[in-house]
This record gives structure tokens, C-alpha cells and sequence, in this order.
């Protein structure tokens, strides 16, 4: 592996004031002083808000810092048992999921058969939704089943999601969902 | 000047997880390449290629499996700038913008660089590059602003295996040795310490413990000072010029006046 | 990877590509052509004092381009100047075991003897007309001590270049000492065949234009030698020839030295040999640096 | 899992896919040596730290999980150290006795008694899956009268299953309609089961297991499961090493274990031998389930599931008893163990729905509850939605365009009158009608696509408050760090605000139907203006109703399920969650206070933990059955005799002043019916149940069945898959035939760090994606010989559902396997893309098939077959 050259530089002329040069210079370990350049912490002045990783089921705890309105940096939370400031790449890349040119941030609509999207007001799509849940419910509802069962029930409204959510989510959704007679409620748990 | 600090990188509880390079990203904001949208390596898991002015961690994935997959190997480390005691970047920056902080690291002053490219050729382990977006030379700085500010790098922070661990670099050398010795003692007598004494370039700030040749981690197995050829080659190059010069004097010298008619 | 060579093979390559290739060829040329001129000047016949003032007329371009070269293939051109400033506290910054560093001191340097001499042979030559100018070149005192420096300095330029390649990481590059000797003696070859083929194509007669092709001959056969030293001194890792590379680095020593010799040994008096022979030369030592420039780009770990 | 000394990672690729987690099996390798063990198809990241690394055919679990249990009951070790007989003589039913009718695989050619058509459902709802079904009666306990010992805690079943029905009780005759309950509860209880404390009769669990395991040679497991017969031994023997007084080992899984169509066995399998080793309610030992998503143990507990209603209590179902209130009890509760408080915990969820308006008279609003009327779990639904039955869909957080036969289900969703998708990413499904392949190939035409798409923004983590349950149950609060941008709003403002234009569009209605949404409780307005001016709802009211209050005075809120009542008198959601929020200033979720560090504890400042902040469940075991710690290297709960009460490092969970001695009253009900040394207190006898005589429909012993899709023959049995899988047929849904030529290859499928589920979370983030920016094909090197296939080619792969397009990756770390005499190709892909995103690539699940487990209708996505060309 290691290589001859170096006897071919032995045996050569300037090599011995070299060494002692090069031995000068390697001993002198670095060359360039050393400098201590003030660096500013980009998080400074920023504020910190505890949250959790939204990813998979450890839970890790994170730091959310924020500086006028912006979030500025994620990273993990040392304290937390789970974790201990430690993060996956996944946790890592927190920040990307709310600094995002790719972000939509707006109501889109599609009518039957249209081709394209169109941008909804975020009133007027609730209204239309709510209309389009009465309806279907209005037309599906059993409240009793062949058999003379009270039901109240309907299975054309499915519910799906709420995994990656939070639980005050599941709650109100699978209570709203329940209060309506809607019982196809599912998430991810089950694929 | 504050104690020496730096990484230990255990390579044998290293996951492969990468979240070294995205919490790197995340701190240091670099981009990713062609916004996110890369290609396929399609050599093992990685898919970042190499360290660069961008990628200031990067994870080697290397396949160590016979035909018959007795005893495979899937070797992972996490690489990074070395942060040697002995920095050929360091020597090599004609502007001053490769420091050693009051740390001892060796850090890039990006504000100072003007990209000509001397410490990418000049760093012995391939750390450095220039980064498209501030076309300066840029790696590891390992997080000298928060180092300042009393927080650990943020690589070391998300490992979530404790593969890099970060410290006072004397004290990361003990825990090295005693990790050595337990895996020695545990019947791994293949695992040793990269950069952790004076002979490689008088030590390296952050090392490794690996278990294999350290080409095989695609790390150079005796890394050298770009100034090793400074003499050598400067006396070569005098050398050369007085040969010539010679040549030069034997050719124009007056006394051959006369000799010299062309052929019409 | 079955077997590394050497070390280097761990490295990143720099950008330096086309640009430098470029560089090292007009660098070369400015040192190489300065060198000849002041050497006729210093101790060459005065009837040749034309071939030195053409000379010092092809240095200050070359010069220029090549600084233009330097300055466009940094990321930052507009930090050139943090070459010279420490931009933080501006001041001067000079790293004798930089190469980066001294090298570009040494091209300000010797800019300002080529400039001095360069004004002598504008006023030599009554294109300008500062008499004083005149005395920047020998056989005046002032003259005589500019031609001396400016050697120094055309030399160090010429071999610099080399030893920056030297003192890198780089597979070939840092696998010998001996690329600046073979990057400066290939700059005084090409230099003497570019004044060659000026003077040829001029239909100069002086004796000096047969100096010239004595000289260049023997440089190349130096270069030769220094380019089989090369080699030796590389090893194994000469095996990065065993490509295009490689193949290109025949073809270089075949026109850019070989063939040109042979052609003045079997025709030495013919004013068209020596002109075809000298732009062989300058083809030749072209793909010689493209070689040492490229070669060892597609290694990276 | 730090505190464990064997660790076997299987069914998960623990440090891809929960690399923080797998933080702490590293920390006890390296600190104290512990043994990482991971048994996989694949060598993955896992492995590449794994001290022992099995490789195992996909779908071969069982065979594996089998060997081991015949292994450990063969060994000397367990035959002869006292703290194994003493271990499953206390805590596990080993010595309870099976009834006569009982028969097990080993005479029955691979199924057990009881195997009948299926003959359950009702006629408005053909959507059950099933083909066959169990009648489960002569897996009961032997008594003195035959009777249900009703369900396990976490029972799965939903109903459609006729069988769940048999042994229930008939309703008691009860002269008052409402509360106390404690009638019905005594009413149900049963003489004890019969019991062999010697287990050697012939009928008693342990000799029941020893006999059906028989078979689970080390020979058989590498016929079946390709293991090499000395890595499995080696694999054995360190577990049983690791296992005892003084050491501990845990299991850890994830979805690779649940998605087959028989991954509620393969738990059990695993969950049966940990019980064997003593490695249960102790730290350090236990079976890890690792989950998927950040509240999937939220979901579940909280059920956005159409099975259960809150804390795991069955949901009303017209397929069973459940008529009134005091029929629903009657079926479900246990009367024995803490299930007999289930009363309580079922009129307070009444109450939490219809407050005010769920009195004793009308049972709580008991009627207004709708009941299920058979499977309406994801793939019934998408197999209905295809069948013209669903005409909307809520889509929130999920992308169900990109999962288990996707094309089925785009073609599904084609058939919705509306679809409503809210979601950070305009993902997959909320453009399904726009940019799917069928749509892009001209299959299918946009203007035909006749459903109505909403696309609604949501908040990211930091743009909300609120509650994550993770996979060790513990609820942690986030706090809102910045408001979202333009329209995007979180997803309880959906609901919210769903649900209060709901209520308004109904308030005029006199209609019964109507009735449960009139009355449901529904105000959550957020304390903070600004907030409550963006609509946001108060995630703390929500919380406190999870919590429990005094239904009188709600500001006074319960402190825990132990204060819950049957009256009426608390509302609370979820008993689970009760004491999550003690009183109105005490968050407990949002604690964020570490134990000191070096002081051995159970972090019990940090957030809050269910049930009742405890961290490690049934931690009664972690002592012996005198209330001693086993070791004193093992300690974590144990008897104090000076104080009389249970004490530890956790939170006990059991009875705090029930004395290990204590015995069974007569007659007594719920806790009192069991003895102080009933570790296991959701269980009706208390115990760890190795045989599990009810609350599964497809045995009560797990039992190595193929795949539904298999190149091999069952080399164990001459049946070849479960008999009673759920399978959902459709001519988009067809299966290959066992060692079909076709589809001569296994295929699995897997997720990888670097990418979350369909990517919608993942492949717009360039961070993430640059590090993974292709879909691939994992194969090795012999299948790409024989194919002709380099790395990177472009590869076919085609399953009977559909043909998709990925880059090869050949490695070693994928081989053949020799089953059973034949060479067996197995290949891999991550199934994290789509058509959407910084990244796209094919939809892998357009490869997989509708079948389920017929207990929890999961899909068998982990092993199915296909074949791989050149493309």
C-alpha cells in the first residue's frame, strides 16, 4: 500500500534541506494562528415552545423556536425521557414540514367532472360540506334494520383517519361522527 | 483557549438513520440537491454520495456479504470533517478564512472565503466543497455557534444510537479505548480507533472506531499535510528553472554569435 | 475499490478545470517568454535584442489573460482581493507555505517587472515615448537589475504553478514534487517555440532565431526527462494512466516533444520545420497541462 | 427496554422505522451487554447491529415463534428452575382446565373444533368477508357449567363473527331500567373454572400448548421458515439464557407482524412464550408493539374505529344483545377482574355524548347511539364504496389512494358522490381524479370521474395545541407555536366546526334520528379571543371531557377512573384517560419534569401515562407471588409488609392494599373475586393467558398457517392458510393459486427511515427526499442473474392485482431461501410512493390484495407473490 516514491525522493538531491524545512513546517503544527470569530446563535432572542414529533409512535419531545411570527428552528427536547434531544431524520426534518414552498395553503374545490381545481373560500366550502353530509345521511339513514333492530345508523359517510392526529381529534370527530348515526370511523391503525 | 473539543464516532452502533445529516441541515439550513429531487445512487442506502459544501454529514452504507451470507456485514458511518489537530485546509487557504477556534476546530469564515478551491484539494479526506448557493468553501463547522453559546452540535444532539458522541476530545479518547476493549473483549478483535493519537496529523478532533481497514470506510488509511510536498517540490521547481537556465545561458550567450545563420 | 494506491485517492476534486488549463498555459507562456527575453537581454547579442523586445511584448498579454483566468475561476471574484487583505482587518496577508498565497504575490511581483520591462521595449521600440522608459531594460544598471528580478520571478511564476498542484491531496497532483519542474521546464519549451514561431512568421533572421530552436530543443529533451521522472517517481499510482488520460499523455509527448525534435534533428536549418515543429510544441505542451489538470478528476473515493 | 438483557426485534424493523426507540436496545447493549436479536426476511439496519441475525421466509412467524415455545417447554433450564414453575403456575392459566369437546390442530388436519360456513351478518350489510368461521364454545374453560368467560381487554371482535355470540348469557329479568348495575354484574358471575395445580392432566393448558407445539421441531422451522437450524438454536438458546429471576428479555413487533392474515396469532404466539419465560409485567421484559404513527395508540384508545367505542369497550352492534343498556352490559361485562367496573365507564361515555340529556330513564340516550351492523372496517368499506354503497368519505390524514390494492380503491372513490380530504399535502388521493395512472394512461377519463373533491389545508404540529398518545401509551401535550398560514386550520377545527353547522342545520328537527346530534354535547370554545375568532376549539375542554368531571359541577374535575360511577353522577370519555387532567390547572399531559439522572425510576413527572400514569402494565408480576421482588436486579413493584400496600418504582397496578396472600370472597365480584396474586387484572381470572379460551375467532392457539398468497405448501398441516381469513371478492381483487408459476416469488413490503407511509409527509420535505428519491426493488443478486437484471435497471413487477415499474437495487442483503427442498426468491420494496410530490414513483399497493385477518381485518401486506422481469 504504502508506496516506494518516497525512497525515489530520498535519493534525490534538494530532499535533505527539504525534510528539514518540511520537519520545520509539520512542527510547527499550524501555520495560521488561532482566531476565536464571535459567531451569533441564530436562535438568541427566539422564543421556545415544547411540542411532539407528529411522525411515529415514540413520541419524541421537540423545541419549537420562533422569532417574530416564524419558526426559525426544530430540534429535540433533552429533557424528554423518550428521546433525550435525540431525533430521526424524519424528526430532524420537522422544520420542513412548516417552512415549505410546496405548502398548500388554500381551499381547493372540484366540481363533478371538472378538469381542474378551483380555490375555495374556507366559508363556503364548510357550508357546502355540511349540506352534502346532511344529505347523504338524510338519504342513507336506517333506523331500523330489516330484522326490527333499532339502529340509527348509516354506513355511506366513511370517517377515515386520525392516526397521525391528535386525540382531541379522534374525540370530537368519532363523537360527531357517532352523534350523527355515522359508524364507519377508521384510521391507520388497521392497514 | 478553551478545551479542545470534538466527536467520537462509533461506527458500531451507527443505524444508519441519517438524522445526523438532516439535523445538520436543519441547523445550518443547507439545501438538499436539485431542491430534493436526487437520483438514485443505487449503491446501497446512500444516496448522498460524498461530504460536500452541502452534505456536511454523510453515511456510508458498506456491503459486506460473501455468496453464501455467512457472517455479512452491513458496515454504517456517519463521516464528517475530521477537525484535525494538523489541518492541510487550514494550510493550504491563501485568505485566512480557515481558522482553528479557541475549540480546536477548523472552521470556514464564510464571510471571508472567495472559493478558489485550494483547501478542497488540500483537505486529505475529501470533507470539503463549495456550496452552490453561497459559492464559498464550506463543511463541518461542528456548530462553533452553538459550541459558543454552551449547546452541543446538532449532529450528535439527534443521533438518536449515540454513535457520535460529542465532548472535550481527551475525554471522547478514554471512552474510545474503553469501547475498544469491550468490543475486544466481547470477541470483536477487528475494532480499533481512527485519529485518535498524535500520528495522524497530530490527532484527529473527531474520530472514528472502526472495524475494518479504514479504505473500506472510504477513509484515507495514512493521510498526509499537503505541505509534505512544499519543499520537495519548490527545490525541484528551482531545480528545473536552473537547468534551464543553464540551457538558457549556453543557448543566447554572446561568444555563439555567428553560429546561428538560418538556411535560406 | 480493490486496491488504492495511495491516500489521495480519499479526496475531493477541486473545481479547477478548463480555466487553469488555460491558465497554466498563458502563465506559462508570460514567465517562459519574459525568461527569454531578459536572458537574450541580460547576456544574448545585441543583434538579438529584437527577439527579447518580442519578448517582453508577448509576456504583458499572456499576463493579462491569464490573471483574468485566475480571477474568473475563483467563486468569488469579487473577494479576489481577499488574497492579498486580510478582509476582516485589511491587512496584508502573506502565507509563505500557502502556494495559493505566495503564488499570487509572485504574480503581482513579477506584473510589475514585466510592466517595467514591457514600457522599456514600448519605448525601445518608439511606440511610447517616456525616455526614461528606456533604461528599464539592460544594459542600464537599473535595467540589468529589473532583467535579474524579473528572471527570478518569471521562474517562480513558471515553477509555482507546479507546486501548488503539489501541495494539494489530489491523486497525481501530491503523488510527486516534481510537476512544478515538469510544469516550468514545459513553460520555457513552449514559450521558445511561441517566440519561434513569431519570429519565423515575421521572417526574422537573426542569429538569436537559431538560439531559439537550439534551446527549445534541449528544454524539451529536459522536459522529457522530467516527465519520465514523473513517472518513476509516481509508482503504482501511474496506473491513472492506464486510460484516455494516458493515451492523451502519449500523444503530447509524440507532438509536443518526439516528433518535434526529430523534425529539427533531420531538417535543422528549415524555416518551416522549425515553425511546424513549434506549433507542435505548443499543442503538445496544451494537452500536457489538460493532462495534468484532468487526470485526476474522476478519482474520488 | 433498556433494562433488558435480550432484546428480539422481529415483525420490525426497529432501527429504520423507530430509530429513537431503538436508542434504548442499543443503550443496553452497550452498557451491559445485552443481546439485540433480529429475525427478519430482510437484512436491514436492524440487523446490521443485531448481535444474531435469522433471516426467515416472509409470513413464516409462527413456524419460528413455535420452535421456540416447543424449545423453551423441551429445555432442562425450564423444566428445572423453580422460578419458571412458580411463574406460570401463578400468572398464567396453565393450570386451568379445557373443556372435553376441545380439539386441537394436531387431530383435526390443521383447524380446530368448532369450524363451521359462515352464516353470521345481516342482509343490508354483505360486506363481512368471511367464508368460514369458528364456533368457539369447546375452547372454553372446563366448569362445573359450561359458560363465557367473556372477552380478553383488547378484544378486537366487532360482531360479524355469529360464534362471539355463543355462551352469552340470558339477559336478567330486572325489575328497574337504570343504574346500580351491580345485579346485572353479579347476575353473570360463573363457578370457577376447573384447575390442576400439578398441569400434568392431560386436559390442562400447559399440556394442551406442550402437545400442539410437538411438531415445531428445529428440523421444521428450517423446512418452513428457511432459517438455518443453527442460527434458530442459537436464537433459542440466548433468549432462554436471558430469561428468568435475574434477567429479562423483550420482544419488540410493528406492523410486520399484524399485517397478515393471521398477525392477532403471530402477537399471540409471541405474547404465549414471553408468559412461558416469565419475561411479562416486569422491567425489562414484555412485547413491544412499535406503531406507526405519532397518535396511533391515540386512535385506537380514542377510537376513530368503527369496532370499539372509547378505552376499548365494544361498540353497540346489532349483530349481538345489544338491544338496551342492560343487554349491552349484559354482554360485555366481565364480572370477574376490573372489567366488572365497566358500568360505570359505560354511563359515563353516555353521559360525555348527550349530557344533560342522558338520564337513568332514558338509559343515558342508550337508543340515540347508533349500532354497527357488521364489518365496516377499511377494507369492507372500500370493498362497499366499490360496490356503490358509500357515497361520501371525510379523509383526514390518511391517503388511502396509495394503500392495500390501490387501484380498487381509486376505483372505489370514482363511485363517491364527495370527497372531502384534509391534509398538509395535496396528496395522492385528494388528486385522484387528476393525476392517478389510470387517469394519466387514458384509462380512465377526467370528466368521468363524477366526484366532488374538497381539498381543505391543515396545521402542521407546531400551528395547534394539543394531545399525542404514544406507543407506550403515554399522552403528551404540544403547545401552539405560531399561527398557520392563509386557510389552513387544524383538524379538530374541521370537526368543530363540522359539527356546530351540523347542529344548526338539524335544530329544527323532532325526528328520533335526530335526536343523539340534537343532544350531543358540543361546546369547546377556546378560552383565548384570537383563537376563538379563527373558530380553533379549546383543546383543554376536549381534554377534560377525556378526563371526567362531576356531571353536576363540571368544574370539578374526576381524578381517575376509580372515581367514575354508574349513575350518571361523572361524565368522562374515555376511563382510560381519566386522570389525565386531574383539575382545571393541572394539565398532567404537558409535564415535562425528567427524573434526575442515575436514579433508577419510572419518569413519572414526564407527561402522563395510561392507565392511571402507569408505565410498565400487569407490574404485579415484577414480584413473586409472596409480594418479593424475583431479583434484586429485576425490583420494581413489591409488597410493603410495614405499610401494607403495594409500593415500587411505577405506579402499582393492582389493588394498592390487596395483600398477596389474599384470597377470592365468594360470591364477590370485579376485584374481589380474585386473589391477590392475579397479576394480569384486565383478565376475568387475572391471569396471563397462554391458551386463550375466547375473544379470538380464529383459534385459541396460534398455529403456522401460509399466507393467503404462498409459493409453497403448508409443510406443517395439510390446511394451508387460516380457514377463516376474510377475503373480499372482486375481479379487481383476484388471488394467485398456491405455487402459482405465474408469481413464482415472495414479495414484502416495508417502509424505510428516511419516508413516512405514503410519503405525503415525506417526499415534499427535500431534506428527506433527497436522501431516498426512488422507489426501488430490493433483490439479490442470484434473482438478478436469472433474470438478466442490473442494479438500477428498470424492473416489471405483477401480481394478479396490477404491474408497477422501480429501479433495482441488487444486494446481498436479500437471498434465496431453500423451503421446504425448493429455492425461493424473496424480494422487497418500500411502498412510500405515488404519484404526487418532490418524488414520484408507482403506487406499490396496487400490488397487494384485499385479505384480512378476521379478527381485526388488517391485510396481509407483508407477504404476497409476484414476478419480476426486465422492463
Amino acid at each position: 500500500m504504502n508506496l516506494n516514491r518516497r525512497d525515489f525522493l530520498r535519493l534525490s538531491a534538494g530532499a535533505g534541506s527539504g525534510t528539514a524545512l518540511g520537519g520545520l513546517l509539520s512542527a510547527g503544527v499550524n501555520l495560521a494562528p488561532s482566531l476565536a470569530a464571535a459567531q451569533e446563535l441564530r436562535i438568541k432572542d427566539a422564543k421556545t415552545t415544547p411540542s411532539i414529533c407528529p411522525y411515529c409512535s415514540v413520541g419524541c419531545a421537540t423545541l419549537v423556536h420562533t422569532s417574530n411570527g416564524k419558526i426559525i428552528n426544530i430540534e429535540g427536547d433533552a429533557r424528554s425521557p423518550h428521546n433525550e434531544g435525540c431525533l430521526c431524520p424524519k424528526g430532524a426534518a420537522i422544520f420542513q414540514l412548516h417552512v415549505n414552498p410546496n405548502r398548500p395553503t388554500q381551499v381547493l374545490h372540484r366540481d363533478p367532472g371538472a378538469t381542474d381545481w378551483e380555490v375555495w373560500d374556507l366559508d363556503r366550502a364548510m357550508t357546502r360540506v355540511a349540506q352534502l353530509v346532511k344529505q347523504t345521511r338524510d338519504e342513507t339513514f336506517i333506523e331500523k334494520a330489516e330484522n326490527g333492530k333499532l339502529v340509527n345508523m348509516t354506513s355511506a359517510i366513511f370517517a377515515l383517519g386520525g392516526a397521525t392526529l391528535e386525540i382531541e381529534f379522534n374525540h370530537i370527530h368519532q363523537k360527531l361522527m357517532r352523534g350523527m348515526g355515522i359508524v364507519a370511523i377508521e384510521n391507520q391503525a388497521r392497514i | 483557549m478553551a478545551e479542545p473539543m470534538g466527536f467520537f464516532t462509533d461506527t458500531t452502533v451507527c443505524i444508519g438513520c441519517k438524522a445526523c445529516e438532516v439535523a445538520c441541515k436543519q441547523w445550518n439550513q443547507l439545501p438538499s440537491p436539485e431542491g430534493g429531487a436526487n437520483t438514485m445512487s443505487g449503491d446501497s442506502y446512500d444516496n448522498t454520495r460524498k461530504l460536500d459544501g452541502i452534505n456536511w454529514r454523510h453515511v456510508k452504507f458498506v456491503e459486506q456479504f460473501s455468496e453464501d451470507r455467512v457472517g455479512g456485514r452491513w458496515l454504517l458511518m456517519s463521516d464528517v470533517c475530521k477537525h484535525c489537530v494538523r489541518a492541510g485546509c487550514l494550510e493550504v487557504c491563501p485568505t485566512n478564512a480557515i481558522i482553528r477556534t479557541e475549540f480546536d476546530t477548523v472552521v470556514i469564515q464564510s464571510d471571508v472565503c472567495n472559493g478558489c478551491g485550494a483547501c478542497v484539494a488540500g483537505c486529505p479526506f475529501g470533507v470539503i466543497d463549495i456550496n452552490p448557493v453561497s459559492k464559498t468553501a464550506q463543511k463541518c463547522t461542528l456548530c462553533y455557534d452553538r459550541l459558543q453559546a454552551g449547546m452541543e452540535p446538532a449532529c450528535s444532539k439527534a443521533c438518536p444510537t449515540d454513535s457520535i458522541q460529542f465532548g472535550p476530545v481527551r475525554e471522547l479518547r478514554e471512552r474510545g479505548a474503553k469501547r475498544v476493549s469491550q468490543l475486544n473483549d466481547g470477541g470483536e478483535s477487528r475494532a480499533y480507533l481512527y485519529g485518535a493519537d498524535e500520528k495522524m496529523l497530530g490527532g484527529l478532533n473527531s474520530f472514528f472506531l472502526l472495524v475494518d481497514k479504514p479504505e473500506v470506510y472510504g477513509l484515507p488509511p495514512d493521510p498526509k499535510l499537503p505541505s509534505r510536498n512544499l519543499v520537495p517540490a519548490s527545490m525541484f521547481s528551482a531545480l528545473g528553472a536552473l537547468l534551464v537556465a543553464l540551457i538558457g545561458v549556453f543557448s543566447f550567450r554572446e561568444r555563439r554569435s555567428g553560429e546561428g545563420e538560418d538556411r535560406p | 475499490m480493490s486496491e488504492i494506491a495511495s491516500s489521495t485517492w480519499f479526496t475531493t476534486a477541486p473545481h479547477w478545470g478548463w480555466l487553469i488549463v488555460f491558465y497554466y498555459l498563458f502563465g506559462g507562456l508570460a514567465a517562459g517568454s519574459y525568461f527569454i527575453a531578459a536572458l537574450i537581454d541580460l547576456i544574448g547579442r545585441r543583434e538579438d535584442r529584437p527577439i527579447a523586445r518580442m519578448g517582453y511584448f508577448v509576456a504583458i498579454p499572456c499576463l493579462m489573460v491569464s490573471g483574468v483566468l485566475l480571477l474568473v475561476d475563483l467563486y468569488r471574484p469579487d473577494r479576489f482581493w481577499h488574497l492579498f487583505l486580510q478582509s476582516n482587518t485589511m491587512r496584508p496577508i502573506f502565507q509563505y507555505w500557502a502556494p495559493m498565497s505566495i503564488g499570487s504575490w509572485g504574480i503581482i511581483v513579477f506584473s510589475l517587472f514585466a510592466l517595467l520591462s514591457f514600457l522599456a521595449a514600448l519605448a525601445e521600440s518608439r511606440h511610447l515615448s517616456w525616455g526614461w522608459a528606456g533604461h528599464l531594460r539592460p544594459p542600464s544598471i537599473v535595467g540589468r537589475v529589473i532583467a535579474v528580478l524579473g528572471i527570478l520571478m518569471a521562474m517562480y511564476v513558471a515553477g509555482y504553478a507546479g507546486v501548488l498542484l503539489a501541495v494539494t491531496n489530489r491523486p497525481l497532483w501530491s503523488d510527486t514534487p516534481l510537476l512544478g519542474m515538469l510544469l516550468g521546464v514545459s513553460a520555457m519549451s513552449i514559450s521558445a517555440s511561441l517566440l519561434l514561431l513569431i519570429a519565423r512568421w515575421r521572417g526574422l533572421k537573426f542569429p538569436g532565431v537559431r538560439s531559439l530552436d537550439r534551446f527549445d530543443s534541449w528544454v524539451i529533451g529536459l522536459t522529457l526527462l522530467v516527465l519520465v521522472a514523473v513517472i518513476v517517481s509516481l509508482g503504482s499510482v501511474a496506473r491513472v494512466w492506464l486510460s484516455l488520460w494516458g493515451a492523451l499523455l502519449l500523444v503530447a509527448v509524440l507532438v509536443g516533444m518526439i516528433v518535434p525534435l526529430f523534425m529539427r534533428w533531420r531538417s535543422a536549418r528549415s524555416a518551416q520545420t522549425s515553425a511546424l515543429a513549434a506549433v507542435m510544441v505548443l499543442i503538445g505542451g496544451f494537452i500536457l497541462r489538460t493532462v495534468i489538470v484532468f487526470t485526476q478528476q474522476g478519482i474520488q473515493p | 427496554m433498556e433494562d433488558s438483557d435480550c432484546i428480539v426485534i422481529m415483525g420490525s424493523n426497529m432501527a429504520e422505522n423507530h430509530p429513537v426507540a431503538f436508542r434504548w436496545p442499543m443503550k443496553a447493549k452497550v452498557q451491559h451487554g445485552a443481546k439485540i436479536i433480529h429475525v427478519d426476511p430482510r437484512f436491514t439496519r436492524t440487523s446490521a447491529v443485531a448481535d444474531i441475525y435469522a433471516p426467515l421466509r416472509a409470513g413464516s412467524d409462527v413456524a419460528f415463534l413455535g420452535g421456540l415455545i416447543r424449545y423453551v417447554l423441551e429445555s432442562e433450564r425450564w423444566n428445572s428452575d423453580p422460578f419458571f414453575k412458580s411463574w406460570v403456575a401463578t400468572y398464567t392459566n396453565a393450570s386451568t382446565l379445557i373443556s372435553e369437546d376441545f380439539r386441537d390442530t394436531e387431530d383435526a388436519a390443521g383447524v380446530f373444533s368448532g369450524l363451521m360456513a359462515y352464516k353470521g351478518g345481516m342482509p343490508e350489510w354483505p360486506f363481512n368477508g368471511f367464508t368460514n368461521e369458528y364456533d368457539g364454545q369447546s375452547w372454553q374453560y372446563a366448569r362445573g357449567a359450561v359458560g363465557d368467560q367473556g372477552r380478553s381487554a383488547s378484544s378486537a371482535q366487532s360482531g360479524e363473527a355469529s360464534s362471539t355470540q355463543s355462551g352469552s348469557k340470558e339477559p336478567l329479568k330486572r325489575d328497574h331500567k337504570g343504574p346500580p348495575y351491580d345485579d346485572i354484574v353479579e347476575h353473570l358471575l360463573q363457578p370457577a373454572p376447573d384447575r390442576d395445580e400439578t398441569m400434568q392432566h392431560e386436559r390442562s393448558v400447559l399440556q394442551i400448548v406442550k402437545r400442539h407445539f410437538s411438531r415445531y421441531t428445529p428440523e421444521m422451522v428450517e423446512r418452513t421458515t428457511g432459517c438455518p437450524q443453527a442460527t434458530f438454536l442459537q436464537v433459542a438458546e440466548t433468549l432462554l439464557a436471558n430469561s428468568g429471576a435475574e434477567r429479562t428479555s423483550s420482544f419488540a413487533y410493528a406492523v410486520a407482524w399484524t399485517q397478515h392474515t393471521n398477525g392477532v396469532q403471530i402477537i399471540g404466539a409471541c405474547a404465549l412464550l414471553q408468559l412461558l419465560l416469565g419475561n411479562a409485567g416486569r422491567p425489562g421484559a414484555g412485547v413491544m408493539a412499535l406503531r406507526g404513527h405519532a397518535s396511533i395508540q391515540g386512535s385506537t384508545d380514542v377510537p376513530t374505529l368503527y369496532h370499539s367505542i372509547h378505552g376499548y369497550m365494544p361498540h353497540p352492534s346489532a349483530l349481538k344483545e345489544h338491544d338496551s343498556l342492560t343487554e349491552y352490559l349484559t354482554g360485555e361485562t366481565l364480572p370477574t377482574g376490573w372489567w366488572a367496573n365497566m358500568p360505570k365507564y359505560v354511563v359515563s361515555y353516555l353521559k360525555s355524548m348527550y349530557g344533560d340529556a342522558a338520564t337513568a330513564e332514558n338509559e343515558f340516550g342508550y337508543d340515540w347511539h347508533p349500532k354497527i351492523i357488521g364489518d365496516h372496517s377499511h377494507m369492507a368499506m372500500f370493498a362497499a364504496m366499490n360496490a356503490g354503497r358509500v357515497k361520501g368519505m371525510l379523509c383526514i390524514g390518511q391517503n388511502p389512494a396509495t394503500t392495500l390494492n390501490a387501484k380498487l380503491d381509486r376505483a372505489a372513490m370514482r363511485k363517491l358522490d364527495w370527497l372531502v380530504v384534509k391534509d398538509n399535502w395535496v396528496h395522492e388521493t385528494a388528486t385522484f381524479w387528476k393525476n392517478a395512472p389510470e387517469i394519466s394512461n387514458g384509462e380512465v377519463s377526467v370528466a368521468d370521474v363524477g366526484t366532488e373533491v374538497f381539498f381543505f389545508p391543515a396545521t402542521q404540529v407546531a400551528e395547534t395545541d394539543g394531545t399525542f398518545t404514544n406507543t407506550q401509551r403515554m399522552l403528551q401535550f404540544h403547545y401552539k407555536a405560531v399561527d398557520a398560514p392563509g386557510d389552513c386550520r387544524s383538524d379538530m377545527w374541521f370537526s368543530y366546526e363540522l359539527g356546530k353547522r351540523l347542529k344548526r342545520l338539524y335544530a329544527q328537527s323532532d325526528e328520533l334520528r335526530d335526536q343523539g346530534l340534537k343532544h350531543l354535547t358540543w361546546e369547546y370554545e377556546h378560552e383565548d379571543a384570537d383563537q376563538r375568532a379563527r373558530g380553533e376549539p379549546s383543546m383543554l375542554k376536549i381534554l377534560k371531557e377525556l378526563n371526567g368531571y362531576y356531571s353536576d359541577d363540571p368544574s370539578r374535575h374526576v381524578g381517575g377512573f376509580v372515581d367514575l360511577k354508574d349513575d350518571g353522577s361523572t361524565t368522562c370519555a374515555s376511563w382510560i384517560y381519566s386522570g389525565c387532567y386531574p383539575a382545571p390547572d393541572k394539565n398532567l399531559t404537558a409535564r415535562r419534569e425528567a427524573d434526575a439522572p442515575g436514579v433508577r425510576g419510572a419518569q413519572l413527572n414526564w407527561a402522563w401515562a395510561w392507565p392511571a400514569n402507569r408505565r410498565i402494565m400487569y407490574n404485579r408480576a415484577s414480584a413473586d407471588p409472596s409480594g418479593r421482588p424475583w431479583s434484586e436486579r429485576k425490583k420494581w413493584v413489591w409488597w410493603d409488609e410495614t405499610q401494607g400496600r403495594w409500593t415500587g418504582y411505577d405506579v402499582p397496578d393492582f389493588p394498592a392494599t390487596k395483600p398477596p396472600d389474599d384470597q377470592p370472597k365468594p360470591g364477590a365480584v370485579g376485584m374481589d373475586a380474585l386473589p391477590g396474586t392475579a397479576a394480569f387484572i384486565l383478565k376475568p381470572d387475572g391471569m396471563g393467558w397462554l391458551f386463550v379460551p375466547s375473544g379470538l375467532v380464529d383459534g385459541p392457539l396460534p398455529t403456522h398457517y401460509e399466507p393467503v398468497e404462498s409459493p409453497v405448501n403448508n409443510p406443517l398441516y395439510k390446511q394451508q392458510a387460516s380457514p377463516v381469513i376474510k377475503y373480499w371478492k372482486d375481479e379487481a381483487n383476484p388471488l394467485a393459486v398456491v405455487g402459482d408459476p405465474q408469481y413464482p416469488h415472495v414479495i414484502t413490503t416495508y417502509r424505510l427511515t428516511e419516508h413516512y407511509l405514503s410519503g405525503a409527509m415525506s417526499r415534499w420535505l427535500p431534506w428527506l427526499n433527497a436522501l431516498m428519491p426512488e422507489l426501488f426493488i430490493e433483490l439479490s443478486p442470484e434473482l438478478a442473474t436469472e433474470k438478466g437484471i442490473a442494479n438500477l435497471d428498470w424492473v416489471r413487477i405483477t401480481t394478479p392485482r396490477g404491474a408497477i415499474r422501480a429501479k433495482a437495487l441488487v444486494t446481498r442483503r436479500m437471498r434465496p431461501f431453500v423451503i421446504d427442498g425448493r429455492r425461493i426468491h424473496q424480494v422487497g420494496m418500500p411502498w412510500h410512493w405515488g404519484y404526487e410530490g418532490l418524488s414520484t414513483g408507482a403506487v406499490v399497493n396496487e400490488l397487494t390484495p384485499l385479505v384480512g385477518d378476521p379478527n381485526v381485518s388488517m391485510h396481509e401486506g407483508k407477504a404476497f407473490v409476484c414476478n419480476v422481469e426486465r422492463a
